[in-house]
């Protein structure tokens, strides 16, 4: 028989205002196996844990339950509590009587009964609880990083110079992300190249990393500490060991007409390029839609202009397998589609474009060199309307655009307009906002310098319609603070579309079994607490992958995100999650059903001799699970038929156990 | 009857003992009258030639017996399979519940079983012989005589009749048989089409008459535990009868739900119900829903195919949705 | 005299991972549903052997409601694509026997559906309401 | 708010089906009107209104009947709070208030026309008969 | 003795009704003859073979025996015996007449089993003549009389009426009340003389327990049939469930939370998880199991009480064990009178 200790929280006002603290821990003691029951304040604080340490060893307790908020908030913290005073820490059950309990319900009577009924209920599982003991896995000192945009290269930076092996797989044929794309930031206005491409070239020379550029994710097993990888190389059909990126291929390969994504398809490249500049790694790859030699065989140009030798027609998709301890996911974001978005004729005339192309559009790198010309004719835009939150801060039934607030668009607007008015100071610049959002070092003050200094018309409304008319774009408009509706002859309009998380993460999160919200973001394992951390073990994020965020942002969750790599990867051993199952080899038919469903090849079988009554032996088969592959999901347990596979920590008898109290 | 005779069975059998390729026989042994035949396992051939017979009594169903006895075998262990046996056989080498090097598998063609219970509802009680000859000749002890087509007192699951072809064996006496296109659903579908409380008021009346003998667990090849739940104190759910129609149902639906996807339709379980309680017709249900939700599945149909239940796709019918287009 | 109002006693297993989480969020947005529903915590929807829900109804439980990832996005990858399987043949066959099919459910739960769980219990627990006591997987010793 | 005030108000938002509150004042709607110049409540203030329980001014404007319910606001609004449907249920509340102009099924021979499109018929019978 | 047609039972059943619940073998949807309780309407079998036998009507399948509640320290117990009700059961054959001397000497001997007894104490039996024994049938093996079935009252069948005889106080004290008309013996005595030649013909009416008895033990414990014998019994209880003298069953405990409630239910040799002691199982192969039923029916018993074998030859058995084995097949192999 367990000597239960009962320890119900107030959570100050929280519990105890809907919940009749003193009636439950009344009630509690009464129930079979309780010997010590108590309320106070606040039992996560210190003085709330030394009442539990000192109960445990005044009364001898075997087990406790701690009635207050979510396990999910502070198990650890009482299972720590109760190891400290000697007791197993999987002796400490947590009835919720507060996410799930105070702040749910209203009424006093309503809460306190249910307070009760769910601390019956832990109370009856803690009268089965066994001690468990965590299993030890050694951690594959190396990490892999997915996705090369600033977030990728800030976190692999900081995990190689702590000494650690990193790869980096990137999607494209480059690493460097949208940064690269970018012209300046703000707030401070220095040119995100500059800024950039030194650490894109410190990643390169890094000993310690590997850059998988024009790579994907393909498969992922294991678990923390102990991932396997594979990783799809994507035939470039040029040798990356041989290419010295000389770029005469790119200049003599009679494929001119091909849209150029790097800047967004406003001009073109050829069939085989290199994104741009300072990509890394500086190789070249040749589009397999566009070139001739891949897609009829005749041409061959780039493989005789190349000294290098490096160009290989035959090459093949490659599949690497590589074993990791952490796992970053720096996947970053795209801008919306902005084909629902008819009211402003994105898809009727090419002045309409978005933030990132306009980017473009003022990069000295870019289609137009950095002359700010409008894309339908070449000429120099007179006047420009700027319109934020398209596809940002829609309901959610709404048929297009995203709940969330994009987050940078009020300050990449302030920017464009600020550089327009700047560089051009004849053009007329107007911003239609609905809120100027600018919490952040220096933010509110670059906007205020944009309409104080620079004249930007910035205002309160949103755009109607935008209609084409001859070579002009005619912006309907309210104006609410002057309660009239505007319609503004504009020769530029320019859209700061929603972000969103890119659509490779979604089938990314389901490899490695990461949650996502209903957005596509990752969702962290606690949003205060453990921002850079997904749900799933040795899963890390960082960067825009987690939720909207501007570059000093990203870098600095990149680096928290590399700081808890770098704490995984330092340890040479990894305490495991003890709630494993196990089979009962005397009932276990060995029939194959759990190994079957085991999402981890954690059960295998073994021939195991049994001696029988009559004193012959007798072999059978049955299931072994190993302890440090197991995750605890316990889906083996319910396709046994004969029950020999349960649970620990929440075996069959338990949760029965449980069911029964909460039913009594 | 039965297309191969007694006499070719019994004949191979006892030259595979005299060769010395099998130590035993896994048969059906002469009961008391005609009918009440028991599997037996022979090891004698004078016993074979005495006792050994094959008539349209022959239900039995031997493939369980292979779970125990090919533990204790030394050598191996000649085995008579009707097509729908062999179904069960691949299941449980499926699940690995034998040894296959133990056993030497013969297939043989079977024209259906008949029911002794629909034949004595035409005899009454008192039979004191039967013949199962081209029609089934009973003489009962009050000096009455009746011939019956077999076809009239076939018993509910050969009626149905899934397949007369064998999915395993070593040796096939007589021609290989095929899949049929049976109706064994259709009592499914009536049951379906009830309304709720017309279907509870038929599986109340059916199972309250349980008496919780395990005959259809003991029989049924699926249920092969070496402990099951409804044995183990430790599993929460063991009784020994059922104390009220909670327990009736309880143990009827775990025992369905923990055969589904396994379950072959051998239709042992109705066939040994003392109570006459149409068992068949629970793992039945889920046979069609397999089918219906997941696309057609014969557990046993190959050895190591993935059963339903420990397979998925991610298109799956959602639980939600599974009474679309069913109102009732 | 004063009729009691009937208040059915809701059984929700929810997975540690996502509904669980889910009803944490629920409660950190305070949003309100009936207290008859009382949670269980399980690692994985997939940890739902059947017995337990029919543990439940003998008990007394007049619902039984099980909450997991959405398909796709289990914790431990596949987990609820069995639940998803189990759960339509359970209740299938429960439907077969004549227990009303309103009284089970599967509901797919993320983290971040604070408010779909508060809405699919008020839903639910008005379902089982409406339906009055379980009358057809009660066990007569397990009434008060 | 008065309780006359607090009625009407949700009657209005029983009547359309809007909730006002998920405006979150962009003005999108009466940047995108076609009749804004002929309006002197302009969409965005007539939710604003009806939110605030204002809704007297609006029975009386003659703004009310300049809508030409072409739905666009209804269409961009990026938090579906559909203006027009609330401008309808005004006009249903003004219509009541006023009693009497209900149209029943009898009256409708006397009006059938030849240049009369029979849709705005049976339009205007939906309507007045509410 | 008594005479009636047999178009006035349902008088007689409605008489009886007023005083005591009638039950009689009646069949069900599937045309078994079931025990049912008589209502107007209720039509009385012509099969007297039930399907389960008389044995539930006094020892039912779960019964509850008390319920207690524990908090702390404090036990609290609640006796829940009622006085049963009158009851009348009709059309019982003799076999199953002969079944409560069986149970008689297990439960009614000191300590005796109230629970038993309070309901024998209001049960009354109203046996009926065989007159179309089955070929399962041997109750003649254990020297029963099926044309003289024993019974608080018999009950002889002719064609057109039944006659009574009462043979006890019980049964008196019923058959007073019913008023039927007085009758000799003569239509009775011819009947079953019919009925006697019928039963020379039946296929088991050979089989005798010469070999068997008290004081086989050590003869017939270690016979190597048994193993043959046993290796296919699935080791299911519908033997023992359908027997009418089987009386084993399990004490068990069914807590709902709020208390618990002892009761009993039948349960059978032949499980494997029958009679568990501190140690385990003390039968731990099915051959241990299957021989237990059978030594005990026919030596343990008998050796036990003055020499009468527990089994009645019913014959319920032959015509229910899943896969054919039974009680005459092992009378017959282990006593070599095959």
């Amino acid at each position: 028989m367990q000597r239960i200790g009962v320890f119900v929280c107030w959570c100050g006002s929280n519990i105890a205002g809907t919940v009749d603290v003193e009636a439950v821990s009344e009630a509690l003691k009464r129930e079979p196996g309780v010997v010590f029951s108590t309320n106070y304040q606040y039992m996560c604080s210190q003085a709330g844990q030394d009442i539990i340490k000192d109960a445990i060893k005044e009364h001898r307790l075997t087990g406790i339950v701690v009635c207050s908020c979510s396990p999910r908030m502070h198990e650890a913290t009482f299972r720590k509590t109760a190891a400290a005073a000697g007791l197993n820490p999987y002796m400490v059950e947590i009835a919720n009587i507060r996410e799930q309990c105070s702040w749910v319900h209203k009424e006093m009577p309503i809460g306190t009964e249910k307070a009760i009924i769910l601390g019956k209920a832990a109370v009856a599982k803690v009268n089965l609880n066994t001690p468990l003991t965590p299993g030890e896995s050694p951690v594959t000192k190396r990490a892999l990083v997915i996705g090369g945009g600033i977030a990728g290269i800030q976190t692999a930076l900081d995990i190689a110079d702590a000494g650690f092996e990193v790869d980096i797989v990137e999607k494209k044929p480059t690493i460097g992300g949208k940064m690269a794309q970018l012209d300046k930031t703000f707030p401070t206005l220095d040119c995100a190249a500059c800024i950039l491409t030194p650490k894109m070239v410190d990643v390169a020379q890094h000993e310690k990393i590997r850059i998988f550029s024009y790579s994907e994710v393909s498969e992922v097993k294991g678990f923390v500490g102990n991932f396997d990888v594979t990783i799809k190389k994507n035939a470039r059909y040029v040798k990356e060991d041989l290419c010295t990126g000389c770029g005469l291929c790119t200049e003599k390969c009679p494929m001119k007409k091909c849209a150029n994504e790097f800047n967004l398809g406003m001009d073109t490249r050829r069939a085989i390029y290199i994104p741009f500049a300072q990509a890394v790694p500086k190789v070249a790859t040749i589009d397999p839609d566009n070139c001739n030699m891949l897609k009829n065989g005749k041409c061959g140009v780039c493989a005789k202009v190349c000294t290098a030798g490096a160009i290989d027609y035959t090459q093949k998709d490659e599949y690497i397998e590589e074993k990791y301890g952490a796992i970053v996911v720096a996947t970053g974001f795209n801008p919306i589609s902005m084909d629902k978005f008819d009211e402003f004729a994105y898809n009727q005339s090419k002045d309409v474009i978005t933030s990132l192309e306009f980017e473009r559009l003022t990069n000295a790198a870019g289609p137009t060199a950095g002359k700010l010309l409008r894309p339908s004719d070449g000429k120099h835009p007179e006047t420009i309307v700027f319109v934020q939150c398209v596809g940002s801060r829609c309901d959610a039934c709404a048929e297009k655009g995203k709940e969330y607030c994009s987050k940078i668009c009020c300050m990449y607007t302030a920017k464009h307009a600020m550089l327009t008015r700047d560089k051009y100071p004849d053009t007329d610049v107007y911003v239609f906002y609905i809120d100027v959002r600018t919490p952040g070092k220096n933010f509110d003050e670059f906007y205020r310098r944009a309409v104080e200094e620079y004249g930007v018309h910035y205002i309160k409304g949103m755009v109607g319609k935008v209609s084409p008319e001859g070579d002009k774009l005619i912006v309907q408009a309210s104006d609410l603070l002057a309660d009239k509706q505007l319609k503004i002859e504009a020769d530029l309009v320019v859209l700061a579309a929603a972000i969103e998380p890119d659509k490779s993460a979604r089938s990314l999160a389901t490899m490695l079994t990461a949650s996502m919200d209903t957005n596509d973001f990752f969702t962290e394992a606690h949003p205060k607490l453990r921002p850079v951390e997904s749900p799933t073990a040795g899963v890390f994020l960082s960067g825009a992958c987690q939720g909207p965020k501007d570059i000093p942002e990203t870098v600095s969750q990149a680096g928290a995100a590399a700081a808890k790599v770098i704490g995984l990867l330092a340890k040479d051993k990894l305490v495991g999650n003890p709630c494993v199952a196990h089979s009962n080899e005397m009932m276990c038919n060995g029939c194959s059903s759990c190994e079957r469903v085991c999402p981890y090849g954690a059960i295998t079988y073994e021939a195991k001799e049994f001696r029988m009554p009559d004193r012959t032996t007798l072999v059978r088969r049955i299931a072994v699970v190993n302890p440090a592959v197991c995750q605890g999901c316990g889906c083996c347990t319910v396709v046994c038929p004969s029950g020999a596979m349960d649970l620990k920590g929440f075996a069959n008898e338990q949760i029965m156990a449980e069911v029964d109290a909460i039913c009594k | 009857m039965q297309k191969i005779s007694r006499d070719i069975l019994v004949e191979k059998a006892i030259s595979m003992l005299e060769n010395g390729d099998v130590c035993s026989v896994l048969g059906w042994r002469k009961g008391e009258f005609d009918y009440d035949i028991t599997p037996a396992v022979f090891t004698d051939k004078d016993d074979i030639k005495n006792n050994f017979v094959w008539n349209d009594f022959c239900g039995a169903n031997f493939s369980k017996y292979l779970v125990q006895k090919t533990r204790k075998a030394e050598g191996k262990i000649l085995v008579f399979l009707k097509p729908c046996d062999t179904y069960s056989f691949n299941q449980l080498l499926t699940e690995h519940r034998f040894d296959r090097e133990k056993v030497y598998a013969i297939g043989i063609p079977c024209e259906g079983m008949v029911d002794i219970n629909k034949i004595k509802e035409i005899t009454g009680d008192g039979i004191s012989s039967i013949d199962c000859g081209d029609k089934i000749t009973v003489n009962t002890i009050y000096g009455d005589k009746f011939d019956i087509d077999a076809t009239n007192v076939l018993s509910e699951r050969c009626i149905n009749c899934k397949s007369k072809k064998h999915v395993a064996y070593d040796e096939l006496i007589g021609d290989e048989g095929e899949v049929l296109e049976s109706n064994r659903f259709d009592e499914v579908t009536k049951l379906e089409q009830m309304t709720p409380d017309e279907r509870f008021a038929f599986w109340q009346n059916e199972l309250s008459k349980c008496i919780r003998c395990n005959a259809c667990r003991d029989i049924c090849p699926a249920c092969t535990c070496e402990k099951c739940v409804f044995d183990n104190p430790k599993s929460g759910v063991e009784n020994k009868a059922a104390a009220n129609s909670f327990e009736e149902k309880m143990f009827h639906i775990i025992r369905a739900f923990h055969v589904a996807g396994r379950c072959t339709d051998c239709g042992e379980c109705s066939r040994v119900c003392p109570q006459h309680i149409p068992l068949h017709l629970l793992n039945r249900k889920f046979i069609k829903d397999i089918d219906g939700f997941y696309g057609e599945y014969q557990a046993g149909d190959e050895v190591g195919s993935r059963a339903p239940l420990v397979n998925y796709t991610t298109e799956d019918i959602e639980a939600a949705d599974i009474f679309e287009g069913r109102d009732n | 005299m004063q009729v009691k109002e009937y208040k059915p006693l809701i059984v929700a297993f929810c997975c540690n991972w996502c509904s669980y989480a889910g009803a944490d969020l629920a409660g950190n947005n305070r949003l309100n549903y009936p207290a008859d529903v009382k949670i269980i915590r399980v690692p994985c929807s997939c940890r739902v052997n059947p017995m337990f829900i029919l543990r439940a109804f003998q008990r007394g439980a007049d619902g039984v409601i099980l909450c997991g990832c959405h398909p796709g996005d289990c914790h431990y990858t596949s987990g609820n694509y069995y639940t998803r399987r189990r759960m339509a043949l359970l209740f299938s066959m429960l439907d077969y026997l004549g227990i009303e099919r309103e009284r089970t459910r599967v509901e797919w739960v993320s983290a971040a559906e604070g408010a779909k769980f508060a809405a699919t219990m008020n839903d639910f627990a008005e379902k089982v309401a409406a339906l009055g006591e379980n009358k057809r997987l009660e066990d007569l010793r397990c009434k008060k | 708010m008065s309780s006359n005030k607090k009625n009407l108000q949700e009657e209005l938002i029983r009547i359309s089906g809007v909730n006002p509150r998920k405006c979150m004042r962009c003005g999108k709607c009466s940047g995108t009107c076609p009749a804004y110049d002929e309006m002197e409540y302009h969409p965005h203030q007539f939710v604003y209104m009806v939110e605030t329980g204002d809704i007297e001014p609006l029975l009386e404007s003659e703004s009310l009947y300049k809508c030409l319910i072409c739905f666009a606001c209804v269409e961009r609004c990026p938090r579906g709070v559909e203006p027009a449907k609330l401008v309808e249920a005004v006009r249903l509340a003004a219509i009541r208030k006023q009693g009497n102009n209900r149209l029943t099924a009898n009256d409708i021979p006397a009006l059938l026309d030849e240049d009369m499109p029979q849709q705005a018929i049976v339009s205007a019978f939906r309507k007045y008969t509410k | 003795m008594f005479k009636c047609s047999i178009d006035s039972l349902d008088k007689i059943f409605a008489e009886i009704s007023k005083n005591a619940t009638v039950y009689l073998p009646v069949d069900n949807d599937d045309g078994k003859a079931v025990y049912t309780k008589w209502e107007n309407g209720v039509k009385w079998s012509n099969e007297l073979n039930t399907v389960k036998s008389l044995k539930d009507f006094f020892f039912p399948q779960v019964e509850n025996l008390m319920e207690f509640k524990v908090e702390g320290k404090n036990i609290e117990i609640k006796d829940i015996r009622t006085e049963s009700e009158d009851f009348v059961v009709f059309g019982v054959r003799a076999c199953d007449v002969r079944s409560f001397d069986i149970l008689d000497r297990v439960f009614l001997v000191e300590p005796c089993d109230s629970y038993y007894a309070n309901r024998r104490e209001h049960g009354v039996i109203i046996s009926v003549a065989c007159t179309r024994p089955s070929e399962t049938c041997f109750c003649n093996t254990f020297g029963i009389d099926a044309t003289s079935p024993n019974g608080d009252i018999t009950v002889w069948k002719t064609e057109d009426a039944l006659y009574w005889n009462a043979n006890t106080e019980k049964g008196k004290a019923l058959l007073d009340k019913l008023n039927l008309d007085e009758c000799d013996d003569s239509a009775v005595n011819e009947q079953k003389a019919k009925t006697a030649e019928i039963m020379k013909r039946l296929p088991l009416a050979s089989l005798t327990t010469e070999n068997f008895g008290g004081g086989k033990t050590d003869e017939l414990f270690n016979r190597p049939e048994w193993k043959t014998l046993s290796e296919s019994c699935l080791g299911c209880g519908t033997c023992t469930f359908v027997c009418p003298t089987c009386q084993c069953y399990d004490i068990k405990e069914f807590n709902n939370g709020n208390g618990v409630i002892r009761f009993r239910c039948w349960d059978s040799c032949m499980y494997s998880d029958f009679t568990k002691m501190a140690h385990g199982n003390n039968r731990l192969s099915q051959v241990e199991r299957f021989r237990q039923r059978f030594m005990h029916k026919l030596v343990y018993y008998p050796e036990n009480n003055e020499g009468i074998f527990g089994c009645v030859g019913c014959g319920r058995c032959l015509a229910k064990c899943p896969i054919s084995m039974n009680i005459v097949k092992v009378m017959k192999t282990i006593g070599g009178n095959d």
